[in-house]
This record gives C-alpha cells, sequence and structure tokens, in this order.
C-alpha cells in the first residue's frame, strides 16, 4: 500500500452489515462514511481524498478473517477500521500483524492485549466501571448481582468490577452468564429474586441486552428498586426494547448522545442531517468510530509530514498515532488522546441515567482523564509498550493476543 | 446455595414456561411436518415475519398488540401460501429437498426483511398489564408468560378441535394416512395440504408475535428457535401429542439443568439427552410405525 | 444412453486430470500472495464440498452438522500450532488460559505439544466421534431428515460446548495462534506457494480417493443403499456399519479441511460450528451437483468466488440472490450443475443416435440414471 | 351409455399396464372384470380414478369427459370406489370414514347415510370405534358403506371378496346383488372367482396382460374361456 | 425327518393382532415348498420372520441347526437365506450389472470391499446369472427401465448371485406372461438342485407344476401339508382357499 499525491487514500471499513451484530455495528459504518465524507468535504488528507471500501463481514468470524484478506491483500488498504466484538478482533487480528497493517479498533474491550498493528479509541475494562460501580454501591447499596453474556469481554470487565467493588466495600451476591444471543432469562431472574441484590451490573450485549431488559420487567422489577448498571445499554438499545423498560437503569460510557457542548451538537445534528443518520440516534459506539476517523487524519498527517506521502505505511501511521490528541472541538465526548505506550485512549467516562423520553442524563462524570491500562488486573504479565509487552523479566514480547 | 423445593418448584414452572414457548414455536412445524412430512427450514423466518408483522401493524395502524396476534397469522398465512404455491407442491415427495429448498426460502425472507426494515430491532409495545408480574407464593411468572402458557393452551385446543371436530380435520387426517384414496373420495389433497402449510405458516406467525414482546424483533430472530423448534417435532415424532410431551420434557429438563448448571452448559447437556433418546425411539416418541411393503 | 460419454469413466478421468492440472499450475503463473492464499481456501472449501458430496451423493445421508469435524480439526491444529509458539519452560501455558482462571496447561492440551501428535489427534479425533456417533444414529436407523435434524443438533450442541467451555477454548474468541504452522524447522507461510501446494495436494489426492472408493465395491454398495437400505440388508451387508463408514470417511476428509484451514486462516473460532456454515457446504454440493465429487469442488469454488467477487457489488442483497439461486436448483436441477451437463450430454448423444427414449413422462433416463459412475 | 372408454393406455412410470383398452358400460348395469393375477384389473379401476401414474386416451362418464380431471374431481362426479386391499382410514372411527366418503356427494350433504346403517347393522353399532380395530370382513363392510355415502352412480368394486371369510363372502355377494338389482346401481366388479362372477354379473370383461380379451354377457362365459385366462 | 429349516411353534402379533398363531414346519433339503394360502394368512409375515425384518413374539426358527431369531437381516442373509420381495425390490438407479454385482456378497467387509474394483468370481457368476435369468443383453441397461417380468427376473438373479442355501420368494411371477412363467418354472427346478426353495404363489397352475411339497397356511396356523395332488383334494383348503365346485351355483 503506498500513496501518492492527489490519488484517494484507500481504507478498509469491516463492520458486519447483516446478521446478528449487525445492530451496533452498521451504524458504526454508517458514521465511519459520515466522517470520511466530511474529512474529503474539508479537503481530505494532503489533497487526497479518502476512498472508503465498505465490506459486509455478515457476524461470522470467518468472514472477518477473510474479509480483512481480502482488504489487505487485494484492495490495499493502508489501514482498516472495523470489529465489534473481540472474536472478531481477535479473527482479524493474525492477518493484520502477519501483513504488517493497522486495524482502527473503535469500541470497547476488555485489553490484555499487547499488539503493535492497533489503535482502539473506546474505552478498557477499566476505564469502564472505575466510576459506575463506586457510584451504583454508593447510590443503591452494597449487594450486587452480575450478569453477563458468556464470552470474555464481559468475565473481564467483571473481574475488573470485582475490583472496584471491593474497594467500595460492597457484596458480589451471584455472577450468571447467559449464551451470546440467547434471548430466555428465566432462571437467571429466578435466581436474581433469589438472591434481592440492590443492584445489577450487567454486561449483557446484543440482542440478549434487549430480552434481559424486557423480562426483567416483566418478571415484576424495576429500576427504582433494582437498577441495572450496565456497559452497554445505550440509546440504539433502550429504543429498540422500548424506552418503558430501559428507563431509570444506568450506563457507564464515555459518550452520551446528551452531552451538552457545542461539538456534540454539531456532530448530532450534522450525522442526523446526513443521509447516513437515518437510525435518529448517536451512540458511544457510533462516536468512538467517529472519533477514529479524526485519530487516523491526524496520524497520516504527522506520517506524511515526517516521511513524505510516498513512503507512508501502515506501521508509520501507527507510531504517528502515539500521542495523537483530539481536541474538544474535534471529539464530541471532549478531549481525548492516544497513549503513547498501548495505543488505547485516554478519556472521561461518564455515568448516564436513562430517562422516561429515552435520553440519557448525565449524573457523574470523572473528574479527569483515566488512562486506559489493558493489563491492570494481570500486573505480573507486564506493561504494554510500544514495542510489544515488556515482560517483567525485562524481554520484549511482540504481537501478544 | 439453597437447594430447598422452593426454588425446585420455581424452576418447575420456569420448565413450563419454557416449553410453552418452544411448543408454541413448533406448532406450525408440527402441523406441516405431521401432515405434508416437509421439513420446513424457514420456519424460523415466518416466525420472524409474524413478529414484524405485529411491528409493523403497530408501527402504521396502532393496533394494540392483542389484536396484533391475528393479524400476524393471516399475514404469515399468506406468505405460507405463497411459498407452497410456487415452490413446495413441488417437491412433497422429496422430503430431502424441501428441506433445502426452505433453507434457501429462509435465506431470501431473512435478507429481503432486512432490505425492508434494515438490521436494527424494533420495537413492539405490549400493554402494561402483560409487562407485569404474577406472584402466587413462592412462584412467580410474568403475565406475558402466562400468556403464552396460555395461547399454547387455546392454539392447542384450537388444533385439536380443528383435526378431531371438523369436517376438514377429518380430510387433513385422511390424507396424512393416505393422499390416494382421500382423493378418491373427493378430498382435494392439493388444498389440504396448501391450507394446512399456511395453517401452520400462520401458526408460526401468532408464535413471532408473542416472541417480539419477550425478546427482540431482528431479521435474524428466527434463528433463535428454529433449531429447539426441530428438536420439539423430532424428539415428539411428528404427531400432536408428541410435540406436546416432547417440549414439556425439554423445557422442564433445560430449566433443570439450567438451576444446576449454567444455561449454557444446559442447553449442551439437553441436546445429548435427545440424542439418547433417538439412539432408542429412533422415529422419536410417539412416531407411527409406518408398514413398509 | 450408453452413448453419454458423462458415464464414460474414461472420459470421467480425463476431466479429473485436465481439472487437476490446470489448478497445479496456478502457481507458477501467478505469484499473487493474496490469489494464491484465496484460491488455496477455495480449496478447503472445495474439500468440504467434496466430503458432502461422498456422504449425501454417494450414501445418501444428508449431514447439516460437517462442521463438527471440520471445526474439531480446526481446533486441532489450532491447538498444536498454539503450543508451538508456546515456550515449555517460561510460558508453558497460553495466555487465554490464564484470563480463565488456570494454572496448569489441561490434560488434553499435552500432546498438542507435539506437532505430529497435534496433527494426528486433529484428524483422529473428529474420525473417531464421528464412528460413535454414526454408529449410534444408524444402527437405531435414524434415517433421512431425522438424520439431518440430528447431525443440526449435534452440531449445535459443539457450538455451545465450545464456547461455553472458555477456558479450555477461549470461547468465543477462538485460538488466533501467533505464528505460523512450523513443519521439520520450515514455517509455512500461508501466502506462499508452498501453502497453495499443500492444499492442492491434499484436494487432489484426497478427491481421486474418493472417487477410486466410489468406484469400488464398497461405493457400489454405499450407493445401493442410497436407493434401499432394506434390500442391501437382505443381500447380507451390514448396512449401518457401511453407512458408519462413509460417514466417518467424509468426517476424516472434513477434518484435513479443518486442519489446512487453521494453517491458512492462523485463526478458529466457534463459527467453525456455525450453523450456517455447515449448510452453505451443502448448498456448494447441491448447486454443483452432489452426485458428482468434481461437481461438487466447482460448486464451492463458484459460490464462493462470486461470493468474495459479486459481494462487494451486490452487498445488499447477496443472500437473496443465493438463496433464489438455490432455490431455482433445488426445484428444476436436482443434480445440480453435473445434473444438467449430463441431461445435456445425454440430449446430444441420443439426438446423434437417433434412439427415441421409451414412452413415459416420469424421469428422463438420463435422471433415473445418474451417478452410476459418480463422476 | 353411462361409461365409455376408448383405447385408454396406463403407465406406472415407464411400464405400461393397460394397452389399448376400450368398453362401454350401461346404468344399471354389473360388469365383471375377470383375468389373472396381475393383468391390470386394479390398474383399470385406478385409471378410471385417476391414480395410475398416466394414462393416455378417453373415459367418458355420464356425458362428461372425465379423462383430465383430477381424482378428486372424478369421484364427484359419481364414482364410488372400493379399493383392493380395502384401504379404510385405520386411525379414523368408523363415523369419520363414513363421512369422508360423503365429502364427494355432489349435493355436498354431509351425514352418515341411512343406507349404511340400514344395510351394515355392526357398523351402525360400531360408529366411534377406530377402523383399524375391525376385522378384515368388518373392513370390507366399510369400505362399501364409505363407497356407498358418495351417492355414486357407479361403484367400482376391486376384489371385494379378496380375504375374507367364505360367510361373508356370501353376506357381501347378497349385498352387492340387493344394490344392482334392487337400487338399480351399476357395478364394475373386479373378481378372480368365476363362481361369485357369474352369480352376480351380466356382463364380463376378460383381460389378459392388459388388453381385452374377451367380452360379452356373462351366459357367453365359458369354461373354455376361463380356462385359457385364468389358469387354476 | 429333520430339515434344514425348522420352524416351531411361531408367533408373532401386531399390538393385539395376532398374525401368525403358533406355526409350524419343517422344510426339507433340496425341495421345493410353496406356501399357499388366503390373503393376510400371513405368508409374507413368515417370510419376513424368518429372514429377519420381524423379530417374532415368540417360537423358533433353526436354519441348519442355528437359532435366527435374534439375528439381524445381514446375519441371516450371511448364513445363506437370501429372499425376494413381494413388491419386486430392485435398485432402480442402478444398472442391471451394478444390481446383479452388488448382489454378489461373498465378501461383506467394508474395509476388502473397498479394495475390491474387479473380481473374477464375480464376474464368472454374473455371467452365469444373466443367462439364467435372460438379462444377459440387458446388462448396462438401468434397472429401472425394465419392463415387471424382467424386473422380478433381475430381482431372482439377485437373489442367486448371492449363492444361497434357502432361497424364499415371495410371489415371483405376478406379473409375468405365460412363457416367463414356464421359464421361471424351469429356472426354479434348477436352482432346487443345489438349494432349498420356499415359494409364495397364488397361481395353482404354477404351484403344481413346480412344487414338490404344499402347505397351507390359514390366519397364522399350519393348516394342512402334502403333495399338491392331496392339497388339491383336500376338502377344508377347497373351503378356505381354492373355493369349491358348490359354492359356484
Ligand atoms: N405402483 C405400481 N408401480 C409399478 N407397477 C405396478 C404398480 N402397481 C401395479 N403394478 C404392476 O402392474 C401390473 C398390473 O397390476 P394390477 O394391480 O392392476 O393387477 P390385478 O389384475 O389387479 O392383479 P390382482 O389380481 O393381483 O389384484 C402388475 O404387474 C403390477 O406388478
Ligand atoms: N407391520 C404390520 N402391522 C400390523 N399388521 C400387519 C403388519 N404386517 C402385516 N400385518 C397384518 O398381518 C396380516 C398378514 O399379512 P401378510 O402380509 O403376511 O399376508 P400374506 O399372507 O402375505 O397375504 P398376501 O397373499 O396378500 O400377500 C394382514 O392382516 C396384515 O394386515
Ligand atoms: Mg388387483
Ligand atoms: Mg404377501
Amino acid at each position: 500500500a503506498t500513496l501518492a499525491k492527489g490519488e484517494p487514500i484507500k481504507v478498509g471499513i469491516l463492520f458486519s452489515l447483516t446478521g446478528g451484530l449487525a445492530v451496533p455495528e452498521e451504524d458504526s459504518a454508517l458514521v465511519m462514511q459520515y466522517a470520511i465524507d466530511e474529512i474529503n468535504e474539508a479537503g481530505g488528507i494532503n489533497g487526497s481524498p479518502i476512498e472508503p471500501i465498505i465490506v459486509d463481514a455478515k457476524s461470522d468470524m470467518n468472514v472477518y478473517a477473510q474479509k480483512m484478506r481480502e482488504l489487505i491483500l487485494r484492495d490495499r488498504v493502508i489501514s482498516v477500521f472495523g470489529c465489534y466484538t473481540s472474536a472478531s478482533r481477535k479473527a482479524v487480528m493474525p492477518t493484520v500483524m502477519s501483513r504488517d497493517n493497522l486495524l482502527f479498533y473503535p469500541t470497547c474491550y476488555e485489553g490484555k492485549e499487547c499488539s503493535q498493528n492497533i489503535v482502539c479509541t473506546g474505552p478498557l475494562a477499566n476505564q469502564h466501571s472505575q466510576e459506575l460501580i463506586p457510584y451504583m454501591v454508593e447510590n443503591f447499596g452494597k449487594r450486587v448481582f452480575f450478569v453477563g453474556s458468556n464470552y470474555v469481554w464481559p468475565k473481564e470487565s467483571n473481574k475488573n468490577a470485582r475490583i472496584w467493588l471491593d474497594d467500595a466495600g460492597g457484596e458480589l451476591l451471584g455472577e450468571e452468564y447467559v449464551p451470546l444471543g440467547s434471548s430466555e432469562f428465566g432462571s437467571v431472574l429466578n435466581k436474581i429474586r433469589r438472591a434481592k441484590p440492590d443492584f445489577i451490573f450487567s454486561t449483557v450485549v446484543g440482542a440478549s441486552d434487549i430480552a434481559f431488559h424486557r423480562q426483567f420487567k416483566q418478571a415484576g422489577f424495576n429500576a427504582e428498586d433494582m437498577p441495572i448498571a450496565s456497559l452497554t445499554t445505550g440509546e440504539i438499545e433502550t429504543r429498540a426494547m422500548g424506552i418503558e423498560y430501559g428507563a431509570g437503569h444506568f450506563l457507564s460510557a464515555p459518550y452520551f448522545q446528551a452531552l451538552d457542548n457545542p461539538t456534540n451538537k454539531k456532530f448530532v445534528d450534522g450525522f442526523l442531517g446526513s443521509k447516513y443518520g437515518k437510525s435518529g440516534v448517536t451512540h458511544y459506539n457510533m462516536e468512538e468510530t467517529y472519533n477514529s476517523a479524526y485519530v487516523f487524519k491526524a496520524a497520516i498527517e504527522k506520517a506524511i509530514d515526517e516521511n513524505g506521502m510516498e513512503n507512508v505505511t501502515p506501521r508509520l501511521i501507527r507510531d504517528a498515532a502515539a500521542g495523537v490528541r483530539l481536541s474538544a472541538d474535534v471529539s464530541p465526548e471532549g478531549e481525548v488522546w492516544v497513549d503513547e505506550n498501548n495505543f488505547n485512549t485516554w478519556l472521561v467516562p461518564k455515568i448516564g441515567q436513562c430517562q422516561e423520553d429515552g435520553s440519557f442524563k448525565i449524573v457523574k462524570t470523572a473528574d479527569s482523564h483515566v488512562e486506559p491500562l489493558p493489563y491492570s488486573i494481570y500486573p505480573d504479565a507486564g506493561t504494554c509498550t510500544a514495542q510489544g509487552l515488556k515482560l517483567p523479566s525485562g524481554s520484549i514480547r511482540k504481537d501478544v493476543i | 446455595m439453597d437447594y430447598s423445593w422452593a426454588p425446585l418448584m420455581g424452576s418447575l414452572v420456569l420448565g413450563l414456561s419454557i416449553a410453552s414457548i418452544w411448543l408454541v414455536a413448533a406448532l406450525g412445524l408440527t402441523i406441516i411436518y405431521g401432515t405434508a412430512g416437509v421439513i420446513n427450514m424457514a420456519h424460523g423466518e415466518f416466525i420472524m415475519l409474524g413478529a414484524y408483522a405485529a411491528y409493523c401493524a403497530q408501527a402504521y395502524l396502532g393496533t394494540p398488540f392483542l389484536l396484533c396476534l391475528p393479524i400476524s397469522f393471516v399475514v404469515v398465512a399468506l406468505i405460507g401460501l405463497f411459498f407452497e404455491r410456487v415452490l413446495i407442491r413441488y417437491l412433497y415427495h422429496r422430503p430431502l429437498d424441501t428441506l433445502l429448498a426452505t433453507w434457501g426460502v429462509s435465506l431470501m425472507l431473512t435478507q429481503g426483511v432486512r432490505m425492508i426494515f434494515g438490521s436494527s430491532p424494533k420495537y413492539v409495545q405490549v400493554p402494561e398489564f402483560l409487562s407485569g408480574n404474577v406472584s402466587l407464593g413462592i412462584m412467580n411468572m410474568s403475565s406475558l408468560r402466562i400468556l403464552i402458557v396460555l395461547m399454547t393452551v387455546v392454539l392447542i385446543v384450537g388444533i385439536w378441535y380443528l383435526f378431531y371436530r371438523t369436517y376438514f380435520g377429518i380430510k387433513i387426517r385422511a390424507v396424512t394416512q393416505n393422499r390416494e384414496m382421500a382423493a378418491s373420495f373427493g378430498v382435494n389433497s392439493e388444498r389440504i395440504y396448501m391450507c394446512t402449510f399456511a395453517l401452520g405458516a400462520g401458526l408460526a406467525g401468532v408464535a413471532g408475535c408473542l416472541f417480539s414482546a419477550l425478546a427482540i424483533v431482528l431479521p435474524t430472530m428466527g434463528s433463535n428457535y428454529v433449531v429447539e423448534s426441530f428438536l420439539v417435532v423430532v424428539t415428539g415424532g411428528g404427531p400432536l401429542v408428541g410435540s406436546i410431551a416432547a417440549s414439556a420434557m425439554m423445557g422442564e429438563f433445560k430449566s433443570f439443568f439450567s438451576y444446576f448448571f449454567n444455561s449454557t452448559f444446559a442447553q449442551f447437556l439437553l441436546f445429548v439427552l435427545i440424542v439418547i433418546v433417538l439412539r432408542f425411539r429412533p422415529n422419536g416418541l410417539f412416531a407411527n410405525t409406518a408398514v413398509r411393503r | 444412453m450408453n452413448g453419454n460419454i458423462y458415464h464414460d469413466k474414461r472420459a470421467q478421468w480425463v476431466v479429473y486430470i485436465v481439472f487437476f492440472v490446470s489448478l497445479g499450475l496456478i502457481p507458477v503463473m501467478q505469484a499473487d500472495p493474496f490469489l494464491l492464499n484465496q484460491l488455496a481456501v477455495f480449496g478447503i472449501y472445495g474439500l468440504l464440498a467434496m466430503s458432502i458430496s461422498l456422504c449425501w451423493g454417494t450414501g445418501g445421508i444428508l449431514n447439516l452438522g460437517q462442521g463438527i469435524a471440520f471445526g474439531m480439526g480446526a481446533y486441532g491444529m489450532a491447538m498444536t500450532m498454539q503450543m508451538q509458539s508456546q515456550d515449555p519452560e517460561f510460558s508453558p501455558l497460553p495466555s487465554f488460559m490464564s484470563t480463565n482462571g488456570l494454572e496448569q496447561l489441561p490434560w488434553f492440551w499435552e500432546p498438542f505439544w507435539s506437532t505430529g501428535g497435534g496433527i494426528f489427534l486433529a484428524l483422529a479425533v473428529p474420525t473417531i466421534f464421528s464412528l460413535i456417533f454414526g454408529a449410534l444414529m444408524f444402527q437405531a436407523r435414524v434415517s433421512g431428515p431425522f438424520f439431518a435434524i440430528m447431525s443440526l443438533a449435534m452440531l449445535s450442541a459443539f457450538y455451545i460446548l465450545v464456547l461455553d467451555m472458555q477456558p479450555y477454548t477461549n470461547g468465543a474468541n477462538g485460538i488466533s495462534p501467533r505464528m505460523p504452522l512450523e513443519v521439520a524447522g520450515y514455517s509455512l507461510d500461508p501466502y506462499s506457494p508452498a501453502a497453495y501446494w499443500l492444499i492442492f495436494g491434499l484436494l487432489f489426492s484426497l478427491t481421486v480417493l474418493a472417487k477410486l472408493l466410489n468406484q469400488s465395491k464398497f461405493g457400489q454398495i454405499v450407493r445401493a443403499l442410497r436407493e434401499d437400505p432394506e434390500r442391501v440388508r437382505f443381500l447380507g451387508y451390514n448396512v449401518a456399519l457401511y453407512e458408519t463408514l462413509i460417514y466417518a470417511i467424509s468426517a476424516f476428509i472434513a477434518a484435513v479441511a479443518g486442519c489446512c484451514f487453521t494453517i491458512l486462516i492462523q485463526y478458529v473460532s466457534p463459527d467453525q460450528f456455525d450453523v450456517v456454515f455447515s449448510i452453505t457446504m451443502v448448498i456448494w454440493a447441491a448447486v454443483g451437483g452432489r452426485l458428482s465429487l468434481i461437481g461438487a469442488i466447482i460448486g464451492a469454488f463458484l459460490i464462493q468466488g462470486s461470493e468474495s467477487y459479486l459481494g462487494d457489488q451486490f452487498l445488499n442483497s447477496w443472500h437473496l440472490i443465493l438463496g433464489f439461486f438455490f432455490v431455482i436448483i433445488v426445484r428444476f436441477l436436482p443434480n445440480g450443475l453435473a445434473g444438467l451437463l449430463e441431461m445435456l450430454l445425454a440430449k446430444r448423444s441420443r439426438s446423434s443416435t437417433e434412439e427415441s427414449p421409451p414412452h413415459g413422462r416420469a424421469k428422463s433416463p438420463a435422471a433415473a440414471n445418474a451417478e452410476k459412475a459418480g463422476v | 351409455m353411462l361409461m365409455q372408454m376408448s383405447s385408454m393406455s396406463a403407465f406406472y412410470g415407464k411400464t405400461q399396464i393397460l394397452r389399448d383398452f376400450s368398453f362401454a358400460l350401461d346404468e344399471g348395469q354389473c360388469v365383471c372384470v375377470l383375468g389373472r393375477n396381475g393383468v391390470g384389473k386394479t390398474t383399470l379401476m385406478r385409471s378410471i380414478m385417476g391414480l395410475t401414474d398416466r394414462t393416455t386416451g378417453q373415459i367418458e362418464f355420464a356425458g362428461r369427459q372425465i379423462g383430465e380431471l383430477p381424482t378428486h374431481e372424478r369421484s364427484r362426479c359419481g364414482i364410488g370406489y372400493i379399493p383392493q386391499g380395502r384401504q379404510i382410514f385405520g386411525k379414523l372411527s368408523v363415523r369419520e370414514n363414513i363421512l369422508l366418503g360423503s365429502f364427494a356427494r355432489a349435493d355436498g350433504q354431509v351425514e352418515v347415510p341411512e343406507m349404511c346403517t340400514s344395510l351394515f347393522p355392526y357398523l351402525a353399532e360400531n360408529l366411534e370405534r377406530r377402523a383399524g380395530l375391525l376385522s378384515g370382513g368388518q373392513q370390507q363392510q366399510l369400505a362399501i358403506a364409505r363407497a356407498l355415502a358418495v351417492k355414486p352412480k357407479v361403484l367400482l368394486l376391486d376384489e371385494p371378496t379378496d380375504g375374507i371369510q367364505p360367510n361373508i363372502v356370501a353376506e357381501i355377494g347378497e349385498t352387492l346383488r340387493m344394490l344392482n338389482k334392487e337400487l338399480g346401481m351399476t357395478l364394475i366388479l373386479a373378481e378372480q372367482h368365476i363362481k361369485v362372477a357369474r352369480k352376480l354379473s351380466d356382463r364380463f370383461l376378460m383381460i389378459d396382460n392388459g388388453r381385452v380379451v374377451a367380452e360379452g354377457d356373462i351366459d357367453e362365459l365359458t369354461d373354455e374361456l376361463v380356462d385359457e385366462h385364468m389358469t387354476v | 425327518m429333520g430339515g434344514v429349516l425348522e420352524i416351531r411353534d411361531l408367533h408373532k402379533s401386531f399390538d393385539s393382532h395376532h398374525v401368525i398363531q403358533g406355526f409350524s414346519m419343517d422344510v426339507v433339503e433340496q425341495t421345493l415348498s410353496c406356501l399357499i394360502g388366503p390373503n393376510g394368512a400371513g405368508k409374507t409375515t413368515l417370510m419376513d420372520l424368518i429372514s429377519g425384518r420381524l423379530k417374532p413374539s415368540s417360537g423358533s426358527v433353526r436354519f441348519r441347526g442355528d437359532e435366527l431369531s435374534g439375528l439381524s437381516e445381514s446375519d441371516i442373509a450371511r448364513r445363506g437365506v437370501g429372499r425376494k420381495f413381494q413388491v419386486p425390490a430392485v435398485f432402480k438407479e442402478l444398472t442391471v450389472r451394478e444390481n446383479l454385482e452388488i448382489a454378489f456378497s461373498r465378501e461383506v467387509n467394508p474395509f476388502r470391499n473397498m479394495l475390491k474394483f474387479r473380481d473374477k468370481a464375480m464376474l464368472a457368476k454374473l455371467e452365469e446369472v444373466s443367462v439364467l435369468v435372460n438379462l444377459e443383453n440387458r446388462l448396462s441397461i438401468v434397472a429401472g427401465l425394465l419392463s415387471h417380468g424382467e424386473t422380478q427376473w433381475l430381482e431372482i438373479g439377485m437373489t442367486l448371485m448371492q449363492e444361497p442355501q434357502l432361497l424364499l420368494l415371495d410371489e415371483p411371477i405376478a406379473g409375468m406372461t405365460e412363457a416367463e412363467v414356464d421359464q421361471t418354472a424351469k429356472l426354479l427346478r434348477e436352482v432346487r438342485q443345489h438349494s432349498t426353495l420356499i415359494v409364495v404363489e397364488h397361481d395353482m397352475g404354477f404351484v403344481r407344476r413346480v412344487a414338490d411339497m404344499v402347505t397351507v397356511m390359514h390366519m397364522g396356523t399350519h393348516f394342512a401339508e402334502g403333495k399338491i395332488d392331496e392339497i388339491e383334494a383336500n376338502q377344508n383348503v377347497r373351503e378356505i382357499y381354492l373355493g369349491t365346485e358348490e359354492d359356484a351355483a
């Protein structure tokens, strides 16, 4: 992948536009196109427009891997934006790493990776629950029940949450995982009824999350007595489940549509007014995707400055992304910057409570930016540096996923 | 954990609810398979269409939820009828091919719905009294689940009445037993198959309408129900009683396994259990022993 | 219909030779790593379609759970490759295991320290599993649609099991070994001609073996039991044994495909056990012609090829097109494209010999004749 | 002329069973179709009903061409069929079996006709029994009752005494005679038992190898003919 | 008089329907026994019981001293019991040659059969049998295209390929022309030189020509047995099966 002045810069957009994962991912693909249009209208990058190559991963991990190979090897893109679930990220990373390309991964994830071919703009598990758990314990009580989808991210997030829970003096009553995509919560709700927690900490994702909130209310629970504190239930999910099922529950995220600042207003109005804004909401995932486009812009411009247009490689873009800062008038969630070592993002987590009209009211904002720590709960594993995972022994392992 | 009898009662009741969900999902499949021997892989998509029909009725016409049930029935029955006319009727004597062809149909339906409605989830509103909960001492059940149980009972009684108390039912059963002889006595077997298929599709539509309130309305939602529905029919062996027994068995086992293990592993155990059952009753619990000569 | 060249064994072998020689020559003409890798992946799909053709076409056993063997093979290979990148002394434990709270390598992972042992297990375990599952089902005379549904259920069970056994399988995230497979000190770059040759060699030799199997007495008996197992039983053959064997052989081929898949993609996930993927295999075979091994392979090439190249333009309607196409094939061409070819050739040979078909509208003799030799 | 077939051929798959078959039948007659095993008697009945895989040639019934009609419409023209081996619906009750017959009635009435209950008192007493539980003879009665419920103009009987105890054979013979002679119903009767045939019918039709080889009044059915075409 | 096949007090019922009720019979080596009886007497069911397709409710079937009931169909076939079905069962999609080849089941081990492409013994046998059943010119025809009579013959040929010691034929001449019947009779007499046969047939002319011994079955019981003349003279048999002159009056 080499660039030439004036010629389009090809990037891949790899999301599931169909299948079970399409719910969050399709919107990410749309907002990505919106961001690219915005950048191109503003003159592109060094005079070159960005040309997105949009492919559908069909919610199938094999297809993610296959499409990633097509993008990198056949279409010769310089970077790829995409993936949502950890599984899809794991599916594409071997290819990305072996071809030394670059993936912009715009959503929350569990961490515990140290790859030299990825830049993440969403919150890590440690950033997510740092504020949420203490807030919930303080306001609702110490007894908590964890419910999650049965895969890595919820489990790792819960490990993180347990640490904050212990700090706050809370008590974990039970931990339940349901199969991904399952919509049968009867037995989980029975267990909750028996445990009588003060609040629920939920890492249920996707369609299951919607079923969970509905059946939660239908089983006679309500948000006043036993709110659900979730890491995933945003504006899209709430609308899909029906606002009455979502109202009163909490979400921790770095971004909410209701954030009151001029950049966000411009983003929301601009996006919803564009041809991509048919869904009518903006969502933390979408905003993180939007930001990733601007991180890319900043990084590639820096790489071009330093190396010249023809010499830019994905690797140089990644190196240039270290420390890239999006100021408050670019990033709708407020200023963020990319960590120089682990290439995750410093951001400000916020807690929102869903209102009767489906919007979120920000009830708490972290006092300062929270550092992304991919190995926060595995201090023995080492620390992530730009060159690779630095083991306690001092040696460095590359490409740790 | 507390293993006293109250939670066990709770899972018994939950098992009943799961059983009724699976049974209502499998009813249409049972009728189509039991009567015409067609394995309808698009059944899950018919369920999905039922949910979308409910969504449309509500979003565009403002129909209240309970009225969506008959609307879903009619709409999906008509769609089923269409596919029966253009495709299935040529394949009645090739059961394995119906399985494949209907799978093709399911692909088309999923994608078609996605192209029309997009892949974002749709929301179906249920009346206030259905989003609550009924508590009977130690037992607890959401009113929606109670509605599903009731609805299942109503549908079963309805089907039973139709099959065993009406002339149409005599015709269906006659065609099922001996198509040629039924035709020799004025029964239009083509039309019976057609009606049965439409009926089965319509029942899937009703199931979809019910599920739209319980879970989520998505183009891909059908795949959540289709494997279980098949297992209900296969384990039951075809007849209605078979499906009732099979779903009761499966629902209770699922609930009990989930009580002792987690839901995922419970699902696995359930599948293994079914393989074992089939090992000993290869044609299902209530199979008709066919005489081959 | 003696004139139908389609059934001429010599002509069939000529087609085989032409097909495989031209596939074999590709790396000589084209060295683009992507193309080679992609063609190699298609080769794997070809293997899978061929295995379905063997089981379903020859034996009449519709297997909607071929993903079981495929997935097991893929996982076996992934475990082998994963252990190749682990250090027995400093980091014997794959990182996802420690994440999931394991402190020791589970016993069933131990054999995968050895590359040979790992590959052996990757092939043996699915084959043995199929032998057991097949024996259970076929001895109980579970057949036709019932077997299809049971294989589907078994597949879902595996999907769920692999998802649930996170400490041992890494659940939904699957296993992504960091390094390509290393055999005897040689690292097999998945984008190299070597990888292509490997897959191609396997496809070639397994297809030829399968074809020979079809032409042997064994194949003959299996084809007979597809039509009427009862009658075969009365001829003194143990039908369940034959069915189990053809099912297990087909599973073995799928396991080989699974191994190759991991070599090429360096990644496995529970999606290998995905129901849709297994049914897609059946579609390949059905479209190409389930009665013809090479037809099934070409079916896989055609469908995956068009998905890959048409997919982007027809992004939104690909499934619609695929579904429609498939329905049309099932409805009008039960024997797929190979069946179509057979029919055309039969028509030609008939018109040239002026041999008018006997009365009757039912099946054309060609259709009735379908697969006498199993192209 | 109630029914007329001209140059009819019938096939199962590719096998031709009836070859160039022609015959005519007047109202009120009883025609006996004779022939050895497997010559095509059943096939003749089935091609009248439209149950063979393929039939060519014409069938005219009550002034209507029925050769192209689907089976269920043929039966509605007033043809009652009593198939070989009875083929009653074992899982349906006796009543349902008879009601099923009346679905083919031209007037659309659905009922258990008087005639059935009076002819077969056993059935009348056991209307709710599952038909599969009846003995062979009773099943044969049921098959006749079911066909009578059609209110047919013509009754096709395929070896109605086949596998039935001798005393019941006599009874059935009596019933058929009554239907034909007293109620004037037209009968086409396939039989292997010459004695039964001679007793009941007005005319005969001898089939061999799918063709009509002899035809005429029942008196013309000589022993030589029988010996020639029906080896016993 | 000891026999190849000894059937003792055999019972078979479906649900509560007793089809075979205490049937006993002996078959002597290298004879052709005909089994006759009214429709539904249980003849086919008896064949099913001998060949293992059905399991008897009680009673025993011994073949050369070995108990057969309880063995699987293929095991029984392996012991030398061949069977032709009432409704001809050939592989319609395969050629006549393939049908015959498959029926040659000296080797049933699947692994050895995987390596078997050309089998001399089989070819010799095929040659012999195809001439015997008059299909030597039809070998490459798909069996589905054969006429009814030919299909019957093919099935007889298939059972011969099996080289059975005991051959069960269920209505072998149904649907055959006069000439074909003649040939079949000749064929069966030839086969009897080295095998034992049990033939179910309704055609008394044929029975008279081929049978060494006739057994009459009625309602699942052994009703009468003897030479054809004795049977035809037997008043009871005439009543239940053959019919009597008096009835005709
Ligand atoms: N469904 C079928 N497919 C193929 N051949 C058939 C079919 N039904 C009958 N035949 C054949 O057609 C021929 C005529 O059969 P048919 O039943 O008409 O004889 P039949 O005269 O009624 O004999 P029977 O006295 O035994 O009842 C027979 O050779 C029979 O084997
Ligand atoms: N699987 C079964 N289930 C129930 N009843 C059966 C079964 N098989 C046979 N029967 C009954 O057993 C009786 C004997 O049948 P069978 O076929 O043995 O008679 P058959 O002597 O061969 O008559 P035919 O001369 O008509 O061939 C019949 O009444 C039949 O209905
Ligand atoms: Mg007949
Ligand atoms: Mg019989």
